[in-house]
C-alpha cells in the first residue's frame, strides 16, 4: 500500500475517517505546522486529538472536581495519582474503563483492561496490591450478555490471577440498556515509598529513550479514536482494534520495573507505560511534561511484523510495553538489567532540546512537529447541555408508591433481583486472596487490605448506582460518592482520596453533554462537602449502540485509610444478643429504587434533595464510634432499602434477628442515602446510644434463631434465613445455567 | 456420523503469546532448528444424522462460536467415520 | 532449618511462601531463581503457586525443564522435604515426582475459596503437628486443581496411605476429592489448596500454620537424633 | 522449511470440561444434531532447513513437553512447505 500524500489528506478530507473535524485540521496546518501534514503526521495528530487522549469535550467539565488535599502528593495528569498514607508511604491508584474492546472481544479486551490499569500503577514505581472492577451488562435472561459476562469476567480473572495480584471487590450490575454497550471499567491500587515516587517525565538534553517489554505489532491501532467512536450493527462487523493480552509478559515486566525503581532509581529520569495511542502518546506526553524535545528512531523498536510504516509503529497499541527516559552512562546496566529479566529493552532516541517531535525511519525524517501542537494544543469543546426531555415530563417530581401486599413475599422477591443477589458465582472465579493481605474479602461493604509490616489497612470500593443517576443526574452523581464513602465508613477506614470512570454517552448530543455535566456538578458537590479529591480518572464517552446511549454510568473508586487493623469492620451481625439500630431517618426514595424496577420493569422520577450537612455528620460519628470500639457491624443501606440491608446482615455469620420499625412496609424498602444499619453489643448500648441522640431508631436484636423477624409499622414477616439465603445466593448461578 | 475437525488460530498479525512461550522452550531444551510455534485451537466434533445443513451448521458455530472474527481465523474438515 | 523457594518466571506466590518460612515459623529462607542448578546447604525445597511461563501450554509444563528441575529431583531422592503448592503440584506432576496429573476444573471456572480440608495421613512429615483427620480451613485458588489419576494409580495412592489430604465436597472434579498426595516415601508433598495464605486469623485462618511447624520439628528431630 | 502440524487431545477416558461446555453452548444454538465436541490444543511447527532427525526431534518435542503422557495423546503430521 502507498500511503495518501498530504495533498490527498487535505483535499479528500481523508482525517475526517480519522475523527479530525475540519477545523482541527486547519488548526493543525495553519496554526501548529504552517504547512500541511503527511500521513503518519495526520495520523499522528488524530490520535492524540481524539477524545480518550485529549479529553477534549469533558475537560471543561472534570476541572468541577476538587483535586487538591492535605495528603494529595500527585493528581490528574499522571499516570495515576497519589495520596499520603503516613510513615513515609503512599496508595497510588487508578481506573480505567475498556468498554468498546470488551464489547467486540469480551475475554481479551477485559484482560487488556486490566493489564493497562496495572501498568499505570507501577509505571509511578509503585507495587500492585489489589484490583478492583465495575461491570455493568445488560439482562442475564439474554443469551448474549450471559456470553459477555462470563467472557468478560474470565477475562478480568484470567489476567489478575496469572500476574498475581489479588482481584479484591467491584461492583456488577444488570440494565437492559447496556445490553450491546457492557461497561467494563477496572481499577488498581498499589503501595509505594514516598521516596521512590516516579513520575513520566522526559527530561535532560541527550537522555536516552529506552523501549522495553513486548514486540509492536500491526494490533490494536487507532485503539484509542475507537474507544471515542460510537457502535452501531455496522460497524460491529467491521471492528479490527482488537489485541491479546499477555499477562505472563506483564508480570516480568512489573517485577523489572518496580526493582528498577526501587534500587536503581537513579538510572532513570521517567518512566511511562504505553496505553492508548501506543509509542506516540507515551513519549509525546513525557517530552510535554518536561517541556522537551524528543528524537525517535524507528528502525531501533522491536518489531513482531515486516514492513511496518512509522504510521503503524507509533499508533500500535501492543500491550505490554514501557517506555524509560534515562541516563546515557547507565545504558548498558540496564539493557542488561532488562535482558536478565527475559525482556527486550533497546535505546530508540533521545532528549532534545528543541521542543520538537522528530521521527526517523531508514534514515529519513518523517515527523517533524511542535511536541507542544501535538499534546496541548488540542482544542477544547464547551458543549451547551440541555435537560433530557424525560426528565421534563409532567409529575417527574412525584414519587412512586411500592406496592407491598405481601411483606415477606416482596422482601424475597427483591433479594433474588440480579442487581440484589450475590456476586459470588463472578467474584468467585478472581483469586482475591493472594499475597494473603486480604483481610476483608469481597462480600462486605468495602474490601480491606492491610499493609504488611504496619498496624494500617485500605479500604476500597467501587461504586456508581447508574439507575439513580439516570432518573436524576445531579442527585444520582451525588449519591454515588455518598455511597462509596459509607462503603468505606461501614468498614472502618476514613475515605481518602476517589479515582472515577465516566461513562456516558455521545457528548456531541445535548441531552447526553447535560447528563454528563450535572451528574459530575452533584458528585463535585459532596466531594467539596466530604473534601475528598478526586486524584486521577477516565473518560468512556460515545457509549451508544444504534444511537441509543447506555444510562449515565459515573463509577467511583475510592480508598480509606483505616488506622488500625482493630477497626476493622464488616456487614455481618456478631453475636446473639447484640442490638440493631438505624442511624438516619428514612424518606419516600423510590424513584430509581430497586423496587420501582421490579415492580414497574422501569426506573423514573427525580430524586429528593439531600442533606449534605446531615449525612457527613452522621459520617463522621459512625467512624468515631468503630474507632471508639462501640460498634460490632456496620452495613450502609443502599439498593433495596433497610429489608436488604437486614438481610445481608444476617447473612455472613447465618444469624437471625428480631426487628420492630416504625417503619412502614413501604418504607422498608426506600433507597434514602446516607444510613448505616449497625448492630452493638448489648453492654454498650448505652454508650452507643450517647454519641447518637437524634438520627436513630433502635430497632431490635441479633438472634441465633435461624429466622428473620420483622414487624413493620402495618406488617411483619417470619422469613426462614436459608430461604431468603438461597434466593440471594442461588439467583444469578441459576440465571447463568 | 460425520466428524469435523476444526482448527482456530489467531490472525497472523495478532501476537501469540502461548505459542512464543512454548518456542522458547523448545528453544531451551536445544532444538534450535525450530523458527517458530503457533499454537491453537482444535475441535472435534461428532454430528449426528446426515442434516443437508450440516456444513452450513458447521460455518455458524464457527463463526458465532467457536472463533472471533477479529482476531481469529478457522478452518475445518470432514471426515467419515463408521464409528465414534 | 534453611529453606528454599523456587522462583520461576511467573511464579507469584514466592513472597507469601517466603513470609510463611521468615515471619510464620521464623527460619532462615532465600528466594532461589529457576537458572540455578544447585540447591546445596537447602534442608528443604518450596516450591510456589502462581502461573509459571503464564501456565501457557498446560500448567506446570514449561517449568519442569528447567535448569533447577534436577536439583529438585535431587533433594527429593536425598529424602529431604519437596513440598509445591497449587503451580508447585503441577510441576511436581509433571516431572514425575508425583503421579497423576491436574487438569481443568470440571466446571471449567477458576475457583478462589477458603474450604475445609481432611488431613487424610498425619504421620508424615509435612502433617504430623496436625490431629488425625482434623479439618482445617485453607483456601484454594485454582482453574487446574482437578487431581486425575487412573485406577490403579488411586489405589497404589490409597494402599501406601499417600493421599494426605481431601476436599470435604465436590470443589473441582478431582478423583476421590484428593488435594493434596504424597509419593510412596512421603517426603514429597504436592497439594492445590494454599497453607501459606492461612497463617493468621486475621486474613481467615491459621490452619496452615502446623504445616509449616511439622516441617521444621521432623527436621529438628532428625538433628537431634 | 518444514511445516509440522501437531494435534494433542484429552485421553478419551478424561472428561473434557471445555468441550463439554461447547457443546451446550452449541445446543443453545438450536444445533441439537451436534453430538460430541472434544477440544484440543493445535500447534504449527516451522523447522527450519533438514536435518534428517527432525521427526525424531518433533517426537521428542511432542513426548516431553507438548503432551503429558498421564493424560494427553497426540498425532502430528508433516506439510512440506515452499514458503513460510
Ligand atoms: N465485579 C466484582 N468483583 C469483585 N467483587 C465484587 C464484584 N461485584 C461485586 N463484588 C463484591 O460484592 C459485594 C457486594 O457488592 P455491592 O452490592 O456492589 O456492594 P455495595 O452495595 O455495598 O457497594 C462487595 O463486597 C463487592 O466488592
Ligand atoms: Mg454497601
Amino acid at each position: 500500500m502507498t500511503e495518501p500524500t498530504a495533498t490527498m489528506i487535505n483535499e479528500q478530507k481523508l482525517y475526517k475517517a480519522w475523527g479530525l473535524s475540519e477545523a482541527e485540521f486547519k488548526i493543525i496546518c495553519d496554526k501548529i505546522l504552517h504547512r500541511l501534514p503527511n500521513y503518519t503526521e495526520a495520523g499522528l495528530f488524530s490520535v492524540m486529538w481524539s477524545e480518550h487522549c485529549s479529553y477534549k469535550n469533558s475537560k471543561n467539565v472534570l476541572r468541577k472536581f476538587p483535586n487538591k488535599g492535605k495528603r494529595v502528593l500527585a493528581g490528574p495528569g499522571e499516570d495515576a495519582g497519589i495520596i499520603d498514607i503516613d510513615d513515609n508511604q503512599a496508595v497510588v491508584f487508578k481506573a480505567e474503563s475498556h468498554n468498546h474492546p470488551s464489547a467486540v472481544e469480551p475475554y481479551q479486551g477485559a484482560a487488556t483492561g486490566v493489564g493497562g490499569i496495572i501498568r499505570d500503577i507501577f509505571s509511578m514505581g509503585a507495587t500492585p496490591i489489589a484490583m478492583l472492577n465495575s461491570l455493568k451488562f445488560g439482562n442475564l435472561t439474554d443469551e448474549h450478555t450471559k456470553y459477555l459476562a462470563n467472557e468478560i469476567v474470565a477475562g478480568i480473572g484470567g489476567y489478575g490471577n496469572c500476574i498475581g495480584i489479588p482481584t479484591v471487590g467491584g461492583e456488577i450490575s444488570f440494565q437492559e440498556r447496556y445490553k450491546n454497550n457492557p461497561v467494563v471499567n477496572a481499577m488498581c491500587v498499589g503501595l509505594i515509598n514516598n521516596s521512590d515516587i516516579k513520575y513520566g517525565k522526559a527530561k535532560g538534553e541527550n537522555n536516552l529513550i529506552i523501549y522495553v517489554g513486548a514486540k509492536t505489532g500491526r494490533d490494536g491501532i487507532h485503539g484509542a479514536t475507537f474507544a471515542s467512536d460510537e457502535f452501531t450493527d455496522d460497524n460491529k462487523s467491521q471492528r479490527s482494534a482488537v489485541q491479546v493480552g499477555d499477562p505472563f509478559m506483564e508480570k516480568l515486566l512489573m517485577d523489572a520495573c518496580i526493582e528498577l525503581v526501587q534500587e536503581h532509581s537513579d538510572w532513570i529520569m521517567g518512566i511511562q507505560d504505553m496505553g492508548a495511542a501506543g509509542l506516540v502518546s507515551s513519549t509525546a506526553e513525557m517530552a510535554s511534561k518536561a517541556e522537551s524535545g524528543l528524537v525517535l528512531e524507528l528502525d531501533q523498536v522491536p518489531q513482531r511484523e515486516t514492513n511496518m510504516t512509522p504510521y503503524e509503529i507509533m499508533l500500535s497499541e501492543s500491550q505490554e510495553r514501557m517506555v524509560l527516559c534515562a541516563k546515557p552512562q547507565y545504558r548498558d546496566e540496564i539493557i542488561k538489567f532488562f535482558n536478565d529479566a527475559g525482556l527486550d529493552a533497546v535505546v530508540i532516541g533521545k532528549v532534545t532540546a528543541d521542543k520538537q517531535y522528530k521521527i526517523y525511519q531508514h534514515g529519513e525524517l518523517v515527523t517533524d512537529i511542535p511536541v507542544a501542537g501535538l499534546v496541548d494544543d488540542s482544542p477544547e469543546y464547551v458543549h451547551e447541555g440541555q435537560t433530557p426531555k424525560r426528565l421534563l415530563s409532567e409529575n417527574y417530581q412525584e414519587q412512586y408508591v411500592p406496592q407491598v401486599s405481601s411483606l415477606s413475599k416482596t422482601w424475597l422477591e427483591l433479594l433474588k433481583q440480579p442487581n440484589i443477589a450475590s456476586k459470588e458465582y463472578f467474584y468467585q472465579t478472581y483469586d482475591s486472596q493472594i499475597k494473603a493481605n486480604t483481610v476483608v474479602k469481597p462480600g462486605s461493604d468495602a474490601t480491606v487490605v492491610r499493609v504488611r509490616g504496619t498496624r494500617k489497612a485500605l479500604a476500597m470500593t467501587n461504586d456508581g448506582n447508574s439507575k439513580l443517576v439516570y432518573v436524576d443526574p445531579y442527585v444520582g452523581g451525588q449519591i454515588a460518592i455518598i455511597e462509596a464513602s459509607a462503603n468505606l465508613i461501614a468498614s472502618g477506614s476514613e475515605p481518602v482520596g476517589i479515582t472515577d470512570c465516566l461513562n456516558y454517552g455521545n457528548p456531541e448530543k445535548p441531552e447526553v453533554f447535560w447528563e454528563f455535566n450535572r451528574s459530575v456538578e452533584g458528585m463535585a458537590s459532596v466531594c467539596e462537602t466530604l473534601e475528598l479529591p478526586v486524584i486521577s480518572g477516565n473518560v468512556s464517552l460515545y457509549n451508544e449502540f444504534n444511537d441509543e446511549a447506555i444510562y449515565p454510568s459515573p463509577m467511583i473508586g475510592m480508598v480509606g485509610l483505616t488506622k488500625d487493623l482493630d477497626d476493622v469492620t464488616t456487614q455481618g451481625f456478631k453475636n446473639d444478643g447484640d442490638a440493631i439500630y438505624l442511624v438516619g431517618t428514612t424518606k419516600n426514595d423510590y424513584n430509581g429504587s430497586e423496587i420501582q424496577l421490579m415492580q414497574t420493569g422501569d426506573v423514573k422520577g427525580s430524586l429528593n434533595e439531600i442533606d449534605l450537612a446531615q449525612i457527613k455528620a452522621n459520617q463522621k460519628q459512625i467512624l468515631q464510634a468503630i474507632q471508639a470500639g462501640l460498634i460490632a457491624s456496620c452495613h450502609d443501606v443502599s439498593e433495596g432499602g433497610l429489608a436488604v440491608a437486614l438481610a445481608e446482615a444476617a447473612f455472613e455469620n447465618q444469624l437471625g434477628f428480631e426487628v420492630k420499625t416504625s417503619l412502614t412496609s413501604e418504607e422498608i424498602f426506600s433507597e434514602t442515602t446516607g444510613r448505616f444499619l449497625v448492630s452493638v453489643k448489648a453492654d454498650q448500648k448505652a454508650a452507643f446510644e450517647k454519641l447518637f441522640n437524634d438520627d436513630i431508631e433502635f430497632l431490635g436484636t441479633v438472634s441465633n434463631e435461624q429466622t428473620l423477624r420483622l414487624t413493620t409499622s402495618n406488617s411483619d414477616a417470619n422469613v426462614d434465613l436459608n430461604e431468603a439465603l438461597k434466593n440471594w445466593k442461588e439467583a444469578i448461578p441459576c440465571l447463568m445455567k | 456420523m460425520t466428524l469435523v475437525k476444526v482448527y482456530v488460530t489467531y490472525k497472523k498479525s495478532i501476537l501469540d503469546p502461548q505459542g512464543e512461550a512454548v518456542k522458547k522452550a523448545v528453544h531451551g531444551m536445544g532444538f534450535n532448528d525450530v523458527e517458530d510455534i503457533r499454537m491453537g485451537k482444535y475441535f472435534e466434533i461428532s454430528v449426528d444424522g446426515d442434516s443437508p445443513t450440516v456444513k452450513e451448521d458447521i460455518e455458524t458455530i464457527c463463526d458465532q462460536l467457536l472463533a472471533n472474527p477479529n482476531m481469529e481465523t478457522y478452518r475445518y474438515e470432514f471426515v467419515e467415520s463408521e464409528e465414534v | 532449618m534453611k529453606f528454599a523457594v523456587v522462583v520461576f518466571p511467573g511464579s507469584n506466590c514466592d513472597k507469601d511462601l517466603f513470609f510463611a518460612i521468615k515471619d510464620g515459623i521464623k527460619e532462615e529462607v532465600e528466594l532461589v531463581n529457576f537458572q540455578e542448578t544447585s540447591l546445596d546447604g537447602f534442608d528443604a525445597v518450596l516450591i510456589p503457586g502462581g502461573f509459571s511461563y503464564g501456565d501457557y501450554l498446560r500448567s506446570g509444563a514449561i517449568a519442569g525443564h528447567a535448569p533447577i528441575i534436577p536439583a529438585i529431583k535431587q533433594m527429593a531422592a536425598e529424602g529431604k522435604p519437596v513440598l509445591g503448592i497449587c503451580n508447585g503440584f503441577q510441576i511436581l506432576t509433571e516431572i514425575g515426582l508425583l503421579p497423576g496429573a491436574l487438569i481443568k476444573n470440571n466446571h471449567n471456572r477458576f475457583i478462589c475459596e477458603t474450604v475445609p480440608l481432611q488431613v487424610m495421613n498425619n504421620q508424615t512429615q509435612f502433617t504430623s503437628e496436625y490431629e488425625a483427620d482434623q479439618v482445617i480451613d485453607i483456601p484454594v485458588a485454582h482453574g487446574e486443581g482437578n487431581y486425575y489419576c487412573d485406577e490403579a494409580t488411586l489405589k497404589e495412592l490409597k494402599d501406601n496411605d499417600q493421599i494426605a489430604f481431601k476436599y470435604q465436597a465436590d470443589i473441582n472434579g478431582s478423583v476421590d476429592y484428593i488435594a493434596g498426595i504424597t509419593n510412596k516415601e512421603k517426603n514429597v508433598l504436592g497439594m492445590m489448596p494454599h497453607p501459606e495464605r492461612a497463617l493468621e486469623k486475621l486474613v481467615g485462618s491459621d490452619d496452615g500454620l502446623k504445616m509449616f511447624q511439622s516441617i521444621l520439628k521432623n527436621h529438628m528431630d532428625r538433628v537431634n537424633q
